[in-house]
């Protein structure tokens, strides 16, 4: 262990920066840029702390301070992460100073931008390392309020209607979550919010157990999101601004997920194993229907958005199977989705500054006129499509093996989520990349500058690392989710491999 | 087994070479030209670099074979470990390669017949704008097919699986500006993603039986798995095969893949990548025969029947590249025919003489097209062997080779499959093989004859010339290739065979006089081709014979013209359906139903206080009306309450 | 029948009459003045009861003073136009009724049983106040109970009567001191 | 002195009082000095001196704090729930003297008995919170009432005022009526308005309710439907709410606030004495009552603002709402759920002060631009006070951070250890209903360009000092509640 | 022979009624206050009764303070009526409906 909070530091410095960006005079539009892009910079070096303190073999939580709050109410603040928290941080961290990259091009009202942009990653790093459940909601909100700005003030067209759908859906859970929430902290001889505390005293009876875990899980469905709880996400992240997608489809929907795994496996185990098939339906029709929709799509970026709904299908997918392959999988899926989704939507928002148009019909050819850009586009739209390789395989395949392990049969639809992943996928690669192009204004397009090579070179090697060396993800979120699947396979038999390794060659 | 370093490094060392080049190539390629005078000093040296590191792995895979030779016969398997991949919870997979026999044979198919379409392809490709990033593509699939081929477990196998897939579509695609190409490439990827479907849940099924997916894992306890899971591993693999190898019925997409450019057919779509299937069915032998008899029979009568299909649509297509690719099916399902019949060596044989004759074929056909400002339709053709007399005789061995005239190597491997499998008492089979042998011979020679032979005929505007001598080096070696390739497994000594016994078993061969007569009999049926071929080809009243012919076949000649219209049947009976579909769901399904249900709730919250707020009028006596209505009710239920 | 039973007839015929009759009066000086007649029968109902003080003050205050300013804020606005009969509102007096009824019954049902839930014994057909009027009087047991235990609700009522004064202040204050200010339509903000 | 035979002397002590007299003496001390000193000094001496009463008040509650009394013959208790209530109350006091001080000058209507008023009204509403005695919570309620009907006609040319007054009055005074007839069955009932008795022996609701079968309670229950009719209206309960959006949109902005903060309070704080501390044993009566108040309440209100055009209007049915959630805090009939809901109405009531001041210092001369409209863009134009109508608004909708979302986890939180969880739910899935109409808000002044001509503002500090006030309070209360709920647990019930 | 409380009662009740059916369906502003005052004064008569049964004179002190509140009201009620009547020139409570919906 450190003696510097390294985890608490990464959570609080880019609030702090974003109250000192405050002070900047708004027409020093450089200074608050490099500014916020410093803020951000400085949270990864503080998380690369967490990262290199963390132990890899340890199944607890880490790295992180309790302090006492509000005691009256049993409120603390503790935070800690696990290996699967630890990854989240991460990749929050990592995506922020992308996204800062990715909004260069942002002229009006730069000012409230980056504040807002910081302040949300405050929010989202608390999500994740908060160990008190009042604290986890805290944050859990706190993202909603920047989200919705960011959407709303510099969104496109319909910007509003998309930030008035995200706030309302995420806040119809979560507050159903809240008062779930409330239902469990009074369930305990000393009523507290301390996540392990609870997590050691907690018995529910069957029923009481079931509405719970519902409550928790519509708050959580509805951020993953789950078919039919979707329908705000291809608006809100086709109407945000770039680096608004990016920590949407990076981060913020993995919050449903960690929310999942965090909260509402641990805390209501019988309900979540009674539930695991309807789960594992939904999971499955969200990566199937996700692909179909995408498909049609004419939105370049509502096509990305769709798939995001059929990537974190394979997700959830993974985390309820009950396997330590399907969850490691399902938890290192997320950190690919949002590197890849992530560089997607950098590259939609490149497109869209270049054309200032989303529409694919409007394309055509670029690969002509812009032949690093269409280079990066298909190479991350491949690790999207999950070309082994590349890190969308490495997820995709132990989500499908350890749902192969457990429920022999969903893994065919689940598994054929990877072919219409490429069919959309290559399909408007086809339509905005290949072809003559026929249009003036496709014929001139810059290609990528530095900056944005800059932003997008990282992601890309992420992708490569990940796909082919995923040992050191792996390694650190594997005694993490085994906690969970033991949790959540108790009283039933754990799917193992049938015989492993007794013939080493 | 003693895994030696040496072996770890030499096949890294095949893989990296030609991967770094890639890379390398692919971010540089282009740019060093703007950059360094240096480069553009030396043109093509884009080209000469890849070919130079084809050339080295070529080298570092002929040190693999005398190593391996080195070694006593049984220890002629070596795996080694690189680094661990994935390994969650028991499930273990590293980037391991295997060296053995067989793999060691398909890198040396891989890495000579690609350095000499790397070679050909200098001057092929010369002025393309996109050289550089063609050879970069070119490296990079090398790469993969070397991983794909070396790779100890299956897993790492369907990395280079999709790999190649991949690099197929970044080559068919690449002159992505025509549609056709655009489309092409597309449809190839997504067609073997269809098939490579099937192959995942097949590894998913090994990894969930055996909990391992290293290949001598596998395959050692084929024995031991229920035959059923077993069949059911087979069939979904061979699955992936059909769609890797063009087998009925994913064979769709090579004929279309033909939009790439010539070189990429000859190396991909002839020589290498189509062959994975077939390569991937060899390797996993033991659980194929492990499986029982269903799966084997699916795969070799699958593979005849691919063979007849594509001999018929081959033999009625006009397109020089697309006959090639139909050819290139045809000759797949015969090695899959031999596999059926549990003739793998026989298969591997004539998967390497294939890759000679064929690719140099495809190089030909390049050739042509090159030298006739990129023709393809063999009617505006005519008598070139007079006008590129190196592109003419070369040609004219592949094509005897691929008719299986004696002493060319098609002849010897063509023989193999039919004699296994006559020894195996497949008698229907060896019937199929021997109707598609003759086919064969008629389209390879309808082919040869109306392109190279009669009068010299050339379209209009064009200078027909020789191929530079960069092409040339390919084919010549790639002519003699397909001479003397069949000698690498005489049936006397059988050399190949033997090489490969300990990876695919020892194969059934007939004994006694049957061979020579079936021999024989394969010989006369090429003959009977080539003669028909040239009866209505080459002589003067070819014209009305091939009228009569074609109305007296009528309606068959015309649905073999049209590719007997599977690609319309795919097109209508599944791919517009499922269009139709995905645009209900996203414009109908999606944004009316599942939307509209859900701000539904919005809207009707909306409503509700549209209609409600009325209530709200601004008299003052109607509030106190409300408010009594309150007062009423309360005092109602209390005095029912206490009332009583 | 007693001599009280007659009174209480009367009482109640002109109590229940008067407030009848308000309903029915068009004229608002009309209702008024039936308003003073129902408070006075109400004074001599409590003088049947036994309230005397109250029945005092009920006609001084109420019949007296009260009802003397409505008449005066009605002539001062010169208001007692006739109200015309036209219901604006749709179903106002249905509602009025139906719920008036219904409320009617239900206060007629408590009062009937309301005299059986009150426990203790107490009577509900004697007087149980003749002991009280009688020895300390009632005027005295009023003034011993408002000025020892009710000490406080009285003084809050002079509070209570300051306020009243300072708002008449405010409100009645003529409107055209302010006309200092600008003086704006405040249509949209009502509209 | 002659002392009447059986003329017990009262025992006066007037600490308990301490806060309402302070309070009626800076009030008529304001009379008195604006009557002599007119305009002369500014007018400052006015709000000067009406802090100055709060501040006493203020001292004074903080004096009694921790006493357990009744006091005034059982008319008054003087415990740690009306100490509490009383220092709230004159802190929503202080900062209306202060809002309203540049208010009143920008629309020319500085008077003196403006602070008189509302120093009356503050001793009214405190007084409520510590009545014991029926009798005494409808004097308390009269006094408040009388002198809110004046300050929301304050803007005596303002037919929207005017209009106010009339209907808050007019339905008041109905009201009123109504409370008084179930006064009058409780104390027909009982035979006395006492809450808790004056002395062991003496009669009282408490000890009768002790000592009776519960078949004799019917006309005892019936008088509580009527009372809880009765506060139902002060704290626009549903279907006692009809006044409330007019009310609230007529009245002088400082004033709307000052009534939703203090008159909500000071009716909850009855309701809370009368139903939690005295009725508590016939609750099984009244609880399904206040559960259906409640639920049409929380339903009613937000439903209603969804459509709202008009701030102010818009957020009088957010009050309405916020009473609803309030009620959940009574329904719980627990110690937590009494702190939680003084919690909730002492952080409401900053909050929304805070709310109306941003309206009456962005509204302009004769509060102009109250509509959605008018706030088009206000982030651009004047970024801190859009930011903090944001942050009010955000606590209204409970979003965490803020002290609306404490109160809301705490009533929330009482009530789902009571057992009401389905209750619970309503509540929350109406806050995100409501959540709807204060994202509206947001909306306009963030994400709509201003079109047309750009507004008069009122001047001054003290507004924008108020809300910035308010503003820290409503962010610290959020961050670290801690202390103030221990203060609202301690701020127990009298216990005899 | 004493009248029973219970008529005084009733008597109460039907007064209270009419006095709020009178405030619903009249429409000047200052006959709504007089029903309004009917019903205070229906109360009282409550409250006298119940002193009578209770035999404590505390209900008649209540009727007292009603008295006193009624007094205050009537007179803050009427200077809003006459503030408006003045203005608008109506006593119509009908009339008075800017405020709404």
């Amino acid at each position: 262990m450190s003696d510097v909070p390294f985890l608490d530091i990464t959570i609080f410095v880019p609030l702090a920066g974003a109250l000192l960006l405050a002070f900047i005079p708004t027409q020093r539009s450089t200074w608050i840029r490099y500014g916020a892009l410093a803020v951000s910079l400085i949270a990864f070096v503080t998380s690369l702390g967490v990262l290199l303190n963390f132990e890899t073999s340890n199944a607890g939580f880490q790295l992180g301070s309790t302090a006492s709050w509000i005691p009256q109410w049993g409120i603390s603040y503790a935070t800690g992460v696990d290996g699967i928290s630890l990854w989240m941080v991460m990749l929050t961290t990592f995506l922020m100073p992308l996204g800062i990259l990715a909004s260069w091009s942002i002229e009006k009202r730069l000012k409230p931008y980056f504040i807002f942009l910081l302040a949300l990653e405050t929010g989202m790093l608390g999500v994740f390392s908060s160990l008190d459940l009042f604290l986890f909601y805290v944050f859990w909100e706190a993202t909603l309020v920047p989200m919705y700005l960011l959407i709303g003030m510099w969104g496109y067209e319909r910007r509003i209607y998309a930030a008035m759908k995200f706030f309302l859906f995420t806040l119809v859970g979560s507050l159903l979550m809240l008062a779930a929430i409330l239902y469990v902290y009074f369930s305990v001889q000393n009523p507290t919010f301390n996540y392990q505390t609870l997590l050691a005293q907690v018995h529910f009876d069957a029923g009481v157990q079931r509405w719970l875990f519902l409550a928790f899980f519509a708050s959580f469905a509805v951020k993953v999101p789950l078919v039919p709880l979707h329908t705000w996400l291809p608006d809100a992240h086709t109407e945000a601004p770039t680096a608004g997608s990016v920590m949407l489809a990076g981060v913020l929907l993995k919050m449903g997920v960690y929310g999942l795994i965090r909260f509402a496996i641990p805390l209501f185990p019988n309900a979540a194993r009674e539930f695991v098939p309807w789960i594992m339906a939904l999971a499955i029709i969200g990566i199937v229907y996700g692909a179909v929709v995408a498909i049609m799509q004419r939105d370049l970026k509502r096509l990305v958005a769709y798939s995001s709904v059929a990537h974190l299908g394979f997700v959830v997918l993974g985390v309820f199977v009950g396997s330590i392959q399907g969850m490691s999988g399902g938890i290192l899926q997320m950190v690919n989705h949002g590197l890849s989704t992530g560089a997607l939507f950098m590259l939609v928002g490149a497109l869209y500054d270049r054309r200032h148009t989303r529409r694919i019909a409007d394309f055509g050819g670029l690969a002509k006129s812009v032949p690093i850009l269409s280079g990066v586009f298909l190479f991350v739209a491949l690790s999207s499509l999950g070309l082994p390789g590349l890190n969308g395989f490495v997820g995709e395949f132990l989500v499908l093996l350890g749902t192969f392990l457990s429920y022999r049969w969903w893994v065919i639809p689940a598994a054929f989520g990877i072919v219409l992943a490429a069919i959309y996928l290559l399909w408007a690669y086809q339509r905005v990349f290949q072809g003559e192009p026929d249009l003036e204004a496709n014929r001139t397009l810059p290609d990528l500058r530095v900056r944005e090579m800059i932003m997008l070179a990282p992601l890309v090697a992420l992708i490569v690392f990940i796909g082919v060396y995923p040992k050191p993800f792996l390694d650190r979120i594997e005694p993490a989710a085994q906690r969970v699947v033991t949790v959540l396979n108790q009283g039933r038999p754990t799917p193992e491999l049938q015989s492993s390794a007794e013939t080493q060659p | 087994m003693i895994p030696g370093p040496d072996f770890l490094g030499l096949a890294g060392t095949i893989i990296l070479t030609t991967l770094s080049t890639a890379v390398f190539l692919l971010f540089f390629g282009s740019r060093l030209n703007r950059w360094s005078t240096l480069a553009q000093r030396i043109p093509g040296w884009v080209g000469w670099l890849a070919a130079i590191s084809v050339g080295r792995a070529f080298f570092e895979a002929i040190v693999l074979l005398v190593r391996l030779l080195e070694r006593p016969e049984e220890h002629r398997s070596i795996a080694v470990h690189a680094f661990d991949w994935l390994s969650v919870g028991g499930f273990k997979v590293g980037f391991d390669f295997l060296i053995d026999p067989l793999s060691v044979t398909m890198v040396l198919v891989i890495t000579g017949v690609g350095l000499l379409i790397h070679i050909y392809s200098i001057g092929y490709m010369k002025g393309d704008p996109r050289f550089s990033r063609f050879f970069a593509y070119l490296n990079l699939f090398t790469a993969s097919m070397l991983l794909l081929v070396l790779a100890d477990n299956l897993l790492l196998l369907y990395v280079g699986w999709e790999a190649v897939g991949l690099c197929s579509f970044l080559l068919i695609g690449f002159w992505f500006e025509k549609p056709s190409a655009s489309n092409a490439a597309k449809k190839a990827f997504i067609v073997n993603r269809i098939g490579d479907f099937a192959f995942l849940l097949g590894i998913l099924l090994i990894a969930g039986t055996v909990g391992n997916l290293t290949l001598g894992q596998v395959n050692a306890q084929a024995g031991a798995m229920a035959a059923g899971t077993a069949t059911t591993i087979c069939l979904l693999l061979f699955a992936g095969a059909t769609g890797k190898s063009a087998q009925i019925p994913l064979y769709i997409w090579l004929p279309d893949a033909m939009e790439g450019p010539t070189p990429v057919s000859a190396l991909i779509h002839a020589a290498t990548m189509v062959t994975a299937g077939v390569y991937m069915v060899a390797r996993m032998s033991p659980l194929f025969e492990a499986s029982g008899g269903i799966a084997l029979t699916v795969v070799g009568y699958i593979g005849a029947l691919t063979a007849l299909w594509a001999a018929l649509m081959a033999a009625a297509e006009y397109d020089i590249k697309r006959v090639l690719a139909y050819s290139t099916i045809s000759q797949l399902g015969y090695m899959f025919l031999a596999h059926g019949v549990g003739g793998y060596s026989a298969g591997m044989f004539h998967l390497v003489t294939h890759a000679f004759f064929k690719a140099l074929m495809f190089l030909g056909a390049g050739a042509v097209m090159h030298g006739l400002g990129g023709e393809t339709d063999m009617r505006e053709m005519g008598g070139l062997r007079k006008v590129m007399p190196i592109t003419g005789w070369t040609f004219m061995m592949g094509w005897l080779a691929i008719c299986g005239v004696i002493p060319f190597a098609g002849f010897f491997s063509k023989d193999a499959i039919l004699a296994t499998a006559w020894a195996q008492g497949e008698y229907v089979l060896w019937a199929i093989g021997i109707a598609t042998a003759f086919l064969t011979a008629f389209y390879m020679s309808r082919l040869y004859f109306r392109v190279f032979e009669g009068r010299v005929k050339v379209p209009e505007g064009v200078h027909a010339h020789d191929v530079p001598w960069t092409m040339a080096v390919a084919l010549i070696p790639l002519a003699g290739l397909a001479l003397v390739g069949g000698f690498l497994n005489l049936p006397g000594s059988l050399t190949l065979e033997h090489f490969l016994e300990p990876v695919v078993g020892e194969s059934t061969v007939p004994h006694g006089l049957t061979p020579w007569l079936l021999a024989g009999g394969a010989l006369l049926v090429a003959a009977l081709g080539i003669a028909v071929a040239g009866s209505l080809y080459l002589s003067r009243s070819g014209n009305v014979r091939r009228r009569t012919l074609v109305h007296r076949l009528g309606p068959v000649a015309v649905a073999a013209r049209n590719k007997f219209y599977v690609d319309e049947i795919y097109g209508y009976g599944i791919v517009l359906p499922a269009k139709r579909a995905a645009a209900f769901a996203a414009d109908v399904f999606d944004p009316k139903v599942i939307d509209g249900a859900v701000t539904g709730i919005g809207r009707l919250v909306g409503r509700t206080s549209e209609a409600i707020r009325g209530m709200q009028s601004g008299y003052v006596r109607s509030y106190a009306a409300t408010f009594l209505i309150g007062v009423v009710i309360i005092t109602s239920v209390l005095l029912a309450r206490v009332g009583t | 029948m007693n001599l009280e039973q007659i009174v209480f007839g009367v009482m109640f015929v002109v109590a229940l009459g008067g407030s009848i009759a308000m309903l029915f009066a068009r004229n608002a000086v009309h209702a008024a003045l039936f308003l003073v007649a129902t408070q006075i029968a109400l004074a001599v109902a409590f003088l049947l009861q036994g309230a005397f003080f109250v029945a005092a003050i009920q006609i001084i205050v109420y019949a007296g003073a009260i009802m003397v300013l409505f008449l005066f804020v009605i002539m001062l606005l010169g208001v007692d136009r006739e109200e015309s009969l036209i219901e604006p509102i749709p179903g106002q007096r249905a509602l009025a009724l139906s719920l008036g009824a219904l409320l009617a019954v239900e206060i007629l049902y408590v009062a009937w049983k309301g005299v059986d839930f009150v426990a203790g014994g107490t009577t509900a057909n004697g007087n149980a106040l003749t002991e009280i009027n009688r020895d300390p009087g009632n005027v005295k047991a009023l003034a011993d109970a408002l000025f020892s235990r009710y000490l406080l609700p009285f003084e809050a009522t002079s509070v209570l009567l300051v306020v009243g004064i300072v708002g008449v202040m405010v409100m009645a204050r003529r409107i055209s001191l302010l006309s200092t200010a600008p003086r704006q339509s405040t249509e949209d903000i009502a509209a | 002195m002659i002392v009447a035979a059986g003329f017990t002397a009262p025992h006066v002590e007037l600490a308990g009082i301490g806060p309402e007299v302070a309070l009626v003496v800076a009030g008529l001390v304001l009379l008195v000095v604006d009557a002599l000193v007119g305009d002369r000094w500014g007018g400052w001496h006015l709000p000067v001196l009406a802090t100055a009463g709060f501040a006493a008040a203020i001292v004074l509650a903080v004096g009694v704090w921790g006493q357990n009394d009744i006091q005034f013959s059982g008319m008054i208790a003087t415990d740690g729930f009306a100490v509490f209530s009383k220092i709230v109350l004159a802190t929503f006091g202080v900062l209306t003297v202060w809002l309203a001080r540049d208010y009143l000058t920008a629309e020319g209507i500085e008077e003196g008995e403006f602070y008189a008023l509302l120093t009356f009204a503050v001793a009214g509403m405190m007084l409520m919170a510590s009545a014991a005695d029926l009798i005494v919570v409808f004097l308390a309620l009269e006094m408040f009432s009388l002198a809110l009907y004046v300050l929301v006609g304050f803007r005596r040319r303002s037919r929207a005022s005017q209009e106010s007054a009339l209907k808050y009055f007019l339905l008041g005074a109905f009201s009123s009526a109504f409370f008084l007839l179930g006064i009058a069955l409780c104390y027909g009932a009982t035979g006395t308005t006492n809450f808790y008795p004056a002395t062991q022996g003496d009669p009282s609701l408490l000890t009768y309710l002790a000592s009776t079968a519960p078949e004799h309670l019917g006309l005892l229950v019936i008088g509580t439907g009527l009372l809880i009719v009765g506060l139902g209206f002060k704290i626009a309960a549903v279907p006692f709410h009809m006044w409330t959006p007019d009310a609230y949109q007529g009245a002088p902005s400082p004033v709307t606030g000052f009534m939703a903060a203090g008159s909500k309070l000071a009716g909850f704080a009855a309701l809370l004495r009368l139903l939690d501390a005295t009725l508590f044993s016939l609750r099984t009566d009244w609880r399904p009552l206040l559960i259906a108040v409640a639920v049409a309440t929380m339903i009613i209100g937000s439903v209603l603002a969804v459509v709202q055009e008009d701030v102010k209007r818009m957020l009088a049915y957010s009050s309405i709402a916020h009473a609803g959630f309030v009620l959940t805090g009574v329904i719980a009939t627990s110690d937590p759920g009494v702190a939680g809901a003084l919690f909730y109405l002492a952080t409401y009531g900053i909050t929304v002060l805070g709310a109306f001041a941003v309206i009456a210092v962005i509204s302009g001369r004769e509060e102009r631009y109250v509509r959605l409209t008018d706030m088009k863009g206000l982030f651009y134009e004047r970024p801190a006070m859009a930011g903090a109508l944001t942050l009010f608004l955000l606590s209204l909708a409970g979003v965490p951070v803020t002290s609306g979302f404490v109160g809301k986890l705490l009533v929330f939180g009482a009530a789902i250890q009571s057992g009401y969880t389905a209750l619970v739910v309503v509540g929350v899935l109406t806050s995100a209903i409501a959540a709807f109409f204060y994202l509206r808000v947001l909306v306009v002044m963030y994400m709509q360009e201003r079109d047309g001509e750009v507004e008069v503002s009122r001047g001054g500090w003290f507004g924008p000092a108020v809300i910035g006030l308010a503003a820290a309070t409503t962010i610290v209360l959020g961050l670290y509640w801690g202390p103030l709920i221990d203060l609202a647990e301690k701020a127990r019930f009298f216990t005899g | 022979m004493t009248v029973s409380a219970g008529y005084y009662l009733a008597l109460a009740g039907l007064m209270f009624t009419i006095g709020v059916v009178g405030v619903l369906i009249r429409r000047n502003a200052i006959v709504i206050f007089m029903f309004i005052e009917l019903m205070l004064n229906a109360v009282n008569l409550a409250f006298v009764t119940f002193s009578r049964m209770h035999g404590n004179v505390d209900g008649q002190v209540l009727v007292f303070f009603v008295l006193v509140v009624a007094a205050a009201e009537v007179v803050v009620g009427l200077a809003i009526i006459a503030l408006i009547s003045r203005h608008r020139e109506t006593d119509n409570v009908d009339d008075i409906h800017l405020l709404s919906r």
